[in-house]
């Protein structure tokens, strides 16, 4: 069995995922498709919420991953920091952008679905104020990167960034706790109590949150092969001009 | 590593911007308020706490990006950094100086100014016991935003944006403790949680910054 | 069409908002990949030919 | 104290520039760098200088025992020169800084704020500074610049005194400082080679 470590080498990285990398995308497009059908189209109105329930098959994936991309890309740079593999410090610069998305998305159908739930658009409650606040750090991490020539050295920063800005972000989560007890009701699912929430609503539920899992994880490869790509490019061009 | 902050605060000094132009950014900032919200004296003693703390946070992000970046362009940093004080000791006294110059005169003035905006009586105290707390944590923070942007051309903008979330904190339980003072609540919970992220922040953050500022030097 | 009753305003904008974000990732990505992929396989080129 | 460097590589923007690189510099001797710009001489220094890590090879020295001095000197404008002195030498743990301000010639202008120099006093500044220092091997790239032919003068007797107290110096410079024992060392030679095939390394090469 081959160490997984052989795939820091941008070459072996670009084969491999060249493979996988279809397969993955048709995945992710049927759960997305039959997850979003299946919520949108056949589950029952929720007695209180009414249609709106149908909302959750966005808001809950896409804040899933919000959260969790920035985990990967919390590993990635240690994974750079510690090992100095390349490609991780080039997947966690790739999957900044989707996550930022996420965290747009997320927001969104939130504030979409707080109007007429909540009657207001924006509520300063500490959930969705800590997802502005990782909007936030995600905006200024894509900065960061943009921003520095050197692909090391701003992988270095970008890294350091995350790192720092992860303990923020935990921070920030705590204090707003403390700062305004919120409208946000508790975490409506988690894989114990699946009670929570009829299987009804659970079981497209969980299809979408595969498909928005697999959609990132297509989504990471096929940027992070672009990034190794813009890599290789500027590190020829460097080459030529030197000699 | 004394010699380093003499320095420093001899240049604040003799260059005028240090303690000058953060103070006149607090002022004009506060003295903006009542034309935005109207001159109502409860409202203002309302938002009075979080209003000075909002502007002298502001103040403080103002002067960031003077840290680091003239030692950088003039070639001090690469200087210091083969001196036989570790980084980690350089950037502490960096931030100490910046706490210094431009922290707390805006510590002394924020009292003067919550008079501008009615402060109650009660909340002076902890007004000044809150930011004398948690100004420590924004030099801090905000010299590794300056380390992480020295070598940007037109850092500023991007300093801003970096080191803004990362105040989040910070301003909320200082502005929490100056306004439970003004209206006569408790603060020791948020006073001490304060203080927590200060020393932490102060404790661990010169390590992060040490090592972003050898990365740039390289 | 399932009758979405008084939200429906709410829930087809957060659909629609949703895709909309989901499809212009998606497409950005894939025609950057398309993109640089290209412009290295030029460069790749010209390098090799050059030595 | 002696300097050994061997089989260095060194590298700028993550492409390597000079490798291979070794030499031995003993107590009381100067070695001269050589090459045309952009051969890696600046790189080569920072890197003995600690501000920047190698990619191959080992050098002896610790950080603890360079002065380095780059094109930028370091000095604040609104600073005297006494003071700029001063700072530097306090933060080396030295005291005295009239043997700096003498050897530089700079006795007369120790009062004057460094921003009101001319180009050459500060450079002359500049190069002081390593004197108070306290430290054995200096580091210096292009030191010359904008110094006029006495002023290189001061400054040739100033390493000549430094290698005659047991100091060491590395100079990259193009210009004859007129020192009797220095040796030169040109780093063409060194080059890196370019990787052969078009192996997909690690760094993108």
């Amino acid at each position: 069995m081959a160490s997984i470590w052989e795939y820091a080498n941008p070459r072996k990285f670009l084969e491999t995922s060249d493979r996988v990398l279809p397969w993955l995308a048709a995945l992710a497009g049927v759960a997305l498709v039959v997850g979003l059908v299946w919520g949108f189209f056949f589950t029952p109105d929720d007695y209180r919420q009414g249609s709106t329930v149908k909302i959750i098959y966005l808001h809950v994936p896409s804040a899933l991953i919000a959260i969790n991309g920035w985990l990967m890309m919390l590993v990635a740079s240690l994974i750079w920091l510690i090992r100095r593999h390349h490609v991780s410090a080039l997947a966690a610069r790739a999957a900044a952008p989707i996550g930022a998305t996420m965290t747009v998305i997320a927001l969104l159908t939130g504030a979409i679905w707080g109007q007429p739930m909540w009657g207001t658009w924006w509520a300063w409650d500490p959930r969705l104020t800590s997802f502005l606040i990782l909007f936030l750090f995600y905006l200024g991490y894509i900065a960061l990167w943009a921003a520095v020539e050197d692909d090391d050295t701003a992988a270095d920063l970008t890294s350091i960034l995350c790192l720092v800005g992860s303990v923020f972000a935990v921070l920030s989560r705590y204090a707003v706790n403390f700062w305004n007890q919120g409208l946000h009701q508790g975490a409506s699912l988690s894989m114990d109590k699946a009670d929570n929430v009829a299987n009804v609503f659970y079981l497209p539920l969980l299809v979408c949150m595969a498909a928005f899992v697999l959609l990132f994880l297509a989504l990471v490869l096929l940027r992070t092969q672009t990034e190794i790509r813009a890599r290789r490019m500027r590190a020829l061009l460097a080459r030529e001009r030197m000699s | 590593m004394i010699a380093l902050l003499m320095r420093d605060l001899r240049l604040a000094v003799r260059a005028g911007g240090g303690f000058g132009l953060g103070l006149a950014f607090f002022l004009i900032v506060v003295a903006l308020v009542p034309f935005s919200v109207g001159p109502e004296t409860a409202l203002l003693a309302r938002i009075a706490p979080g209003v000075l703390w909002l502007g002298a946070l502001l103040a403080c992000l103002l002067s960031l990006d003077r840290i680091l970046a003239l030692d950088w362009e003039d070639g001090s940093l690469d200087l210091l950094a083969t001196a036989p004080i570790p980084l980690e000791g350089i950037v502490s006294v960096k931030a100490l100086a910046h706490w210094i110059t431009t922290a707390l005169p805006l510590v002394i003035a924020a009292p003067v100014l919550g008079v501008l905006l009615s402060l109650p009586a009660q909340g002076y105290l902890w007004l000044i016991v809150s930011l004398l707390v948690g100004t420590p944590a924004l030099s801090v923070i905000g010299t590794f935003g300056a380390a992480l942007t020295v070598g940007i051309k037109r850092g500023g903008l991007l300093l801003s944006l970096l080191v803004l979330p990362l105040y989040v904190p910070v301003l909320i339980f200082g502005a929490e403790v100056a306004r439970r003072g003004a209206e006569g609540q408790a603060v020791q919970v948020h006073l001490l949680l304060l203080g927590a992220i200060t020393c932490g922040a102060m404790a661990l953050l010169p390590f992060a910054s040490a090592a972003v500022l050898r990365v740039n030097l390289r | 069409m399932p009758e979405l009753g008084k939200y429906a305003g709410a829930v087809l904008s957060s659909y629609g908002l949703s895709l909309l974000l989901l499809a212009l990732l998606t497409g950005l990505s894939l025609w950057r990949a398309r993109r640089m992929k290209a412009a290295l396989r030029k460069v790749e080129e010209r390098v090799k030919r050059h030595g | 104290m002696e300097l050994v460097v061997k089989e260095l590589g060194v590298a700028r923007g993550g492409v390597r520039v000079l490798e291979g690189l070794s030499f031995v510099l003993g107590a009381g001797q100067a070695l001269i760098l050589r090459g045309p710009n952009g051969s890696g001489k600046t790189t080569l220094l920072r890197v003995l200088a600690g501000l920047q890590p190698s990619v191959a090879g080992r050098i002896s020295v610790s950080r603890d025992s360079v002065a380095y001095a780059s094109h930028a000197d370091g000095i604040k404008g609104q600073l005297s020169v006494a003071e700029n002195l001063h700072f530097w030498a306090r933060l080396h743990a030295e005291r005295d800084i009239t043997r700096a301000l003498e050897a530089f010639d700079l006795r007369a202008l120790q009062d004057r704020l460094a921003g009101a120099l001319s180009a050459g006093q500060k450079r002359r500044l500049g190069l002081a500074r390593l004197m108070v220092t306290g430290r054995p091997l200096w580091l210096l790239d292009e030191p010359t610049v904008s110094l006029d032919s006495e002023a290189v003068a001061l400054f040739g007797a100033a390493i000549e005194a430094h290698l005659q107290r047991g100091g060491m110096a590395v100079i990259a410079t193009h210009i004859d400082l007129g020192l009797t024992s220095a040796r030169v060392l040109d780093v063409t030679p060194f080059r890196a080679r370019r990787p052969v095939g078009d192996a997909f390394d690690e760094a993108f090469l």
